[in-house]
């Protein structure tokens, strides 16, 4: 288990990491590009988690921060016509897709100009327009639901492929295993990926789960080869991404990936996460994905400056947003009654 | 002009709807190969190929949520549950997700699919494939419900469900496989939202569904010709979009209302369209709003009690008679 | 006499039962070493130990399969549904199995047993984590369906729904979590099926629910200090068995009748309400049967839009006067 | 796949049979007495097969003709204690319990004295006094059920044994992965019996099934081993039962088991079974495990004319069953509105 690995500075977790395949190896502009990219994942989460503490984002917020390398590895190698499903934890997903901030700050602050005209909430984040299908809060729903759109990818031969991203705790639920076996059989190219991030909401998920690995050890019962990649470094996880990705565009089906990571905050707003070992977190946040990338682009040469200033374009992006997210004012109270059907309104009366 | 059957108008209305647009997919458990178990999709896997017309695992969750997904990347699925007992298993998927998606997205994702499925009893199969669900679907923003009672209405209905930009549960009703009726050639779309009045009256409304329209014609027929009042007849036919216009201007025209229904007695459609009239239309009854239904109890296998239990048309004459007399 | 929150007299009327009769068990996610998400079952694994406080998988399947499995071999369980909208996918062992079993089976088997679930809106939450699923219960027959609004209600109806030999879903209103009130020290019983009058008046009856309760009875004050109609409110408390004695009395009494519904518009219990009093109670009557309710689509996570989508006392306010001016 | 193996005389598949534990070899006594107990089987749903063709039989039937061996070989190894938990296939299952044929089929008959007053009718069948705690018919729903009743065992330490039957389709729903899961962290007491009869309905199983052996491929996904044995053998059936249940019963927790077998006929009264092809279901038939039981007990020295005696004994029993369900009176109308709460009624208002 990750926290008995020896901890590298780099924070590189050995032993159940995949050498990342040559062609797969990416360059240092996509390097920069997924250190940017966690960057903004991470400085967006924690602003958003301020605001929700002075009010401003209401609801509840689920946050990924310790998560962002696996959003970040998969959406670099992803084609801007995938399809993402992911979770009520899918702030890092919904922004590592080129989703502009200032419509998902706005969606979590509730005001006008929100991305889904503040129905959703920050549970439900979608952009079809960047490939983000839903941001789905029933635990397993969209497992399937992501095989559908695989399935009309193939049909419609436009080799497409769809990535599903949901936790551990996810493994135990029916839909899990009805789209597993679904998917294999149909061959369709959607790549399930596991971030096992050791918890439910307060219950580690070794304490409810018949085998060590929830997903990895269920590999076998669909056929798939089981796979694990370390969660917390970002080029292990883009390494997996291509591969994966390659072979469901490749018409050779589905895979399933277990990403090995941690969360660094509790479940939710409401949660302080006590529940976890102290010396648990505390090897955890030592193996943060963000400062690990960050050493490894120093070490490849990357230039102090140019780390400088990716870290203050997205500072400045967070706080254009913020801004927007202040002075944007409230909606109006006849939106609730929009969009429920293809014509725009809501009558059910005819 | 060609016989039908109800059973062979659900395979017109959906064949008709896949010649015309190659977007439109079927899936579901047994429908390909087997022509479904109760032979519903007969000749659409010749017809159209393996890749249009898919056979699934018994796996509901999967063959719901794969709907969904390829609804919103697509294509317009035409998904079976087997029975309607089974919404059971895949409730989550049809009330949480395809029902909630385009409002909670703000209208980013489109969700055109059909979920068709036996409902209904009759068939003494007991309690667990033989309910009517129309009502469960009817409680869920988001969901259109359709419910056809003749062979013509089938392939209308089952046609415009298909058509339409959003979620539509087609029940196909179970007793009434068997039944015959001429239908025209050619294309048959008939419009979401448009209750049929099946037969002029002027004492009384009955606002029908599905298997129980038959029920109240007979009883309406039995009651004429014993001198008994004259009832109009009102086959609802779906129940999102609701067409009370319809409804009220036939209570406004006899100021009084039954309906019946096959569902168990709460919460069921006639709750809605008697509560709909007591506000509305109270100033124009000269009686109590009345429903029949199935007790609230579970269908029972046993012919006996099964056909205690569901509306009949004597139950009709006699509900209609004694408040009629009781309250005229 | 202690001041309780709701949420704290939850877990004391399950420690209550669970004190009495050690057949009763409670498992769910996250109710034992986290004592509940929302805290509602806060110290019962440290009073009554893991072996009859049980933490499980996200498997709501199994949760309430589970539950009806041991309830039918001699134990009490006790299930939790962290959020009322997961008996979505938990709908086939509620609905199908559960529901049906004793009948089924002609009274061979008894399922004493019962799923608690935090259920309603308010807090913010979006369309899949906020929805009143209380119409969803009443409409399977074989249900009891209880949804108390005082920790006084909630502790002695928690007691009377786990004593009960049949199954009880338990609603749990989220956004009455933190409301506090003074209740006795020692036992607390309160029978199902007894509505309560919480407030006597003259004019109109407005029958309420849960979270709807206390909007009722401040549009009830707000209207008698501007010297508007007098409001008789009665908190229904249980769906099943419905207490129709009590509101028929009152009806007849102010031959008015508004109900206050969280639930979307079609097919809610207050239609059920609604239609009984239109059939039995018409000729009492001085206007139309209004019901107030959320309109039919999903509650929307952002506070203005949602404050605009469920009932409030403003609303309950207008709607009472203006149909009572328009039809007084 | 059994039709590709040897079929010897006595049509015991070779391959995938463990060899019986020594222990667990049954007696004359106990093996005359699962050749009755398959022989009640199959003349009981012979004779209700002919009934329903005269019309006496209503509603549906779903026929096990061809599976009796593994209803036999299991409730042999139960105690009268133990539950069975079963499908709407579930005849054998009842009377292999030890319910009586009369009621069973006053039951599908529906006619006064029925075990369920005629309301269950004949995919329902439950006989608590018999430990048959139901017939389920919403495919995979009585396997958490079971769990719960081996959790129940548990908790009272009455070491009963939950034996829950079920379908190769069944493995591909979701309940299926919830029940196994918790079962195995719950230690539960319960046996998982998967009858793999090769059919859905008309849809072959591997046609829409991710592995080949739709349940013993997946026990490693709950950490559980591989059991498969010949469902046609019934001493093997009661091999593996013994074994099962005694693991059970020790707390060592659930077992999943794969029976190979075979469905005679169609999958109800509506199916003709055409979907099939001829060799493989002549292949089947010549493997009926009642002959071959037969034979075994021949070969083992039985006198032909106990075997004769036991034959002449169930013929007798079916005849005074259908005797009594021609003979009984319908039910009265009014059972419909009872038993649907404890105190016998169906009142909803108070
Ligand atoms: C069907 C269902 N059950 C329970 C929940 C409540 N819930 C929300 S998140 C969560 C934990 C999910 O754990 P995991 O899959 O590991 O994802 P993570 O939150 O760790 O990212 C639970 C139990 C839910 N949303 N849906
Ligand atoms: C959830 C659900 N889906 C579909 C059905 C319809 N159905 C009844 S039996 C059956 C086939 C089950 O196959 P299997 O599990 O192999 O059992 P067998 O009938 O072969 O004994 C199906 C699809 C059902 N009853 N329940
Ligand atoms: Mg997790
Ligand atoms: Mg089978």
């Amino acid at each position: 288990m990750p926290t008995e690995q020896p901890l590298t500075d780099a924070g590189a977790a050995a032993p159940d990491v995949p050498a990342p395949e040559v062609q797969a190896a990416p360059d240092t502009e996509l390097r920069l590009r997924m250190y940017r990219t966690m960057l903004e994942c991470r400085l967006f989460e924690q602003r958003t988690h301020e605001l929700f503490l002075a009010g401003l984002v209401r609801g509840t917020t689920h946050l990924g921060i310790g998560q962002e390398a696996v959003a970040a590895g998969f959406a670099a190698a992803m084609r801007p016509d995938d399809w993402t499903f992911c979770t009520y934890r899918g702030h890092n997903h919904t922004l590592a897709r080129g989703t502009p901030m200032t419509p998902v700050l706005l969606e979590l602050v509730g005001k006008q100009g929100a991305l889904m005209g503040t129905k959703g909430g920050s549970m439900h984040l979608t952009s079809v327009e960047h490939g983000v299908m839903g941001s789905y809060a029933i635990v397993g729903a969209h497992l399937p639901i992501a095989v559908g759109a695989a399935w009309s990818a193939q049909y419609r031969k436009t080799d497409q492929v769809a990535v599903c991203f949901f936790g551990d705790g996810t493994t135990n639920i029916g839909s899990f295993h009805e789209a597993l076996n679904m998917a294999v059989v149909w061959k369709a190219p959607v790549v399930f990926v596991c971030e096992n991030n050791q918890y439910m909401e307060y219950t580690p998920i070794r304490s409810v789960t018949a085998v060590d690995r929830p997903a990895a050890d269920r590999a076998s019962a669909y056929g798939l080869e089981d796979l694990v990649v370390d969660g917390n470094d970002v080029e292990a996880v883009y390494a997996m991404a291509r591969r994966t990705i390659a072979r469901a565009r490749a018409g050779e089906g589905p895979s399933l990936v277990e990403a090995v990571t941690y969360r660094h905050g509790g479940h939710s707003r409401a949660d302080p996460g006590t529940y976890r070992p102290e010396e648990e977190v505390k090897a955890w946040l030592s193996r943060d994905p963000i400062p690990a990338q960050r050493a490894r682009l120093l070490k490849a040469g990357v230039a102090e400056e140019d780390l400088a200033r990716v870290e203050a374009e997205v500072k400045a992006a967070v706080a254009d947003a913020e801004k927007a997210a202040r002075e944007a004012p409230d909606p109006d109270p006849a939106v609730a009654t929009t969009h429920l059907w293809a014509d725009g309104g809501a009558e059910w009366r005819s | 002009m060609a016989e039908l059957t109800y059973r062979q108008a659900v395979a017109r209305g959906i064949a008709q709807e896949m010649e015309r647009d190659p977007s439109v997919v079927a899936l579901g458990e047994d429908i390909a190969a087997a022509g479904g178990v109760f032979k519903t999709t007969e000749g659409l896997l010749a017809k159209f190929g393996p890749e249009r017309v898919r056979d699934t695992p018994i796996s509901e969750q999967a063959i719901i949520g794969a709907a969904m997904g390829a609804a919103m990347t697509g294509l317009r699925p035409v998904a079976e549950l087997m029975f309607s007992d089974f919404f059971g298993v895949a409730w989550d998927m049809v009330a949480n997700q395809i029902a909630k998606t385009r409002y909670m997205t703000d209208g980013q994702v489109s969700l055109p699919l059909v979920i068709r499925t036996a409902n209904g009893g009759g068939l003494r199969f007991g309690a667990q494939h033989s309910q009517s669900i129309e009502n469960w679907a009817m409680a869920i923003p988001g969901l259109k419900v359709v419910a056809p009672s003749t062979p013509h209405d089938m392939v209308g209905l089952m046609a415009s469900a298909i058509r339409d930009p959003d979620p539509v549960i087609v029940c196909e009703h179970k007793s009434l496989f068997a039944d015959k009726a001429d239908v025209d050639d050619g294309e048959i779309v008939v419009p979401l939202g448009q209750a049929r009045v099946v037969r002029e009256g002027t004492d009384a409304t009955v606002v029908a569904l599905a298997a129980m329209v038959p029920r109240a014609l007979a009883a309406a027929e039995r009651l004429a010709e014993n001198g008994g009042p004259s009832l109009e007849v009102i086959d609802l036919r779906t129940l999102v979009p609701l067409d009370m216009t319809t409804v009220l201007e036939s209570v406004r025209k006899t100021s009084r209302l039954f309906t019946v229904e096959e569902n168990p007695r709460l919460c069921g459609w006639g709750a809605e369209v008697v509560s709909i009239v007591a506000e509305e239309a109270i100033y124009s009854l000269d009686g109590p709003l009345v429903r029949i239904t199935t007790p609230h109890v579970p269908l029972a296998a046993n012919p006996v009690l099964e056909d205690a239990q569901m509306p009949s048309a004597d139950r009709i004459v006699d509900v209609v008679t004694t408040t009629m007399e009781a309250t005229g």
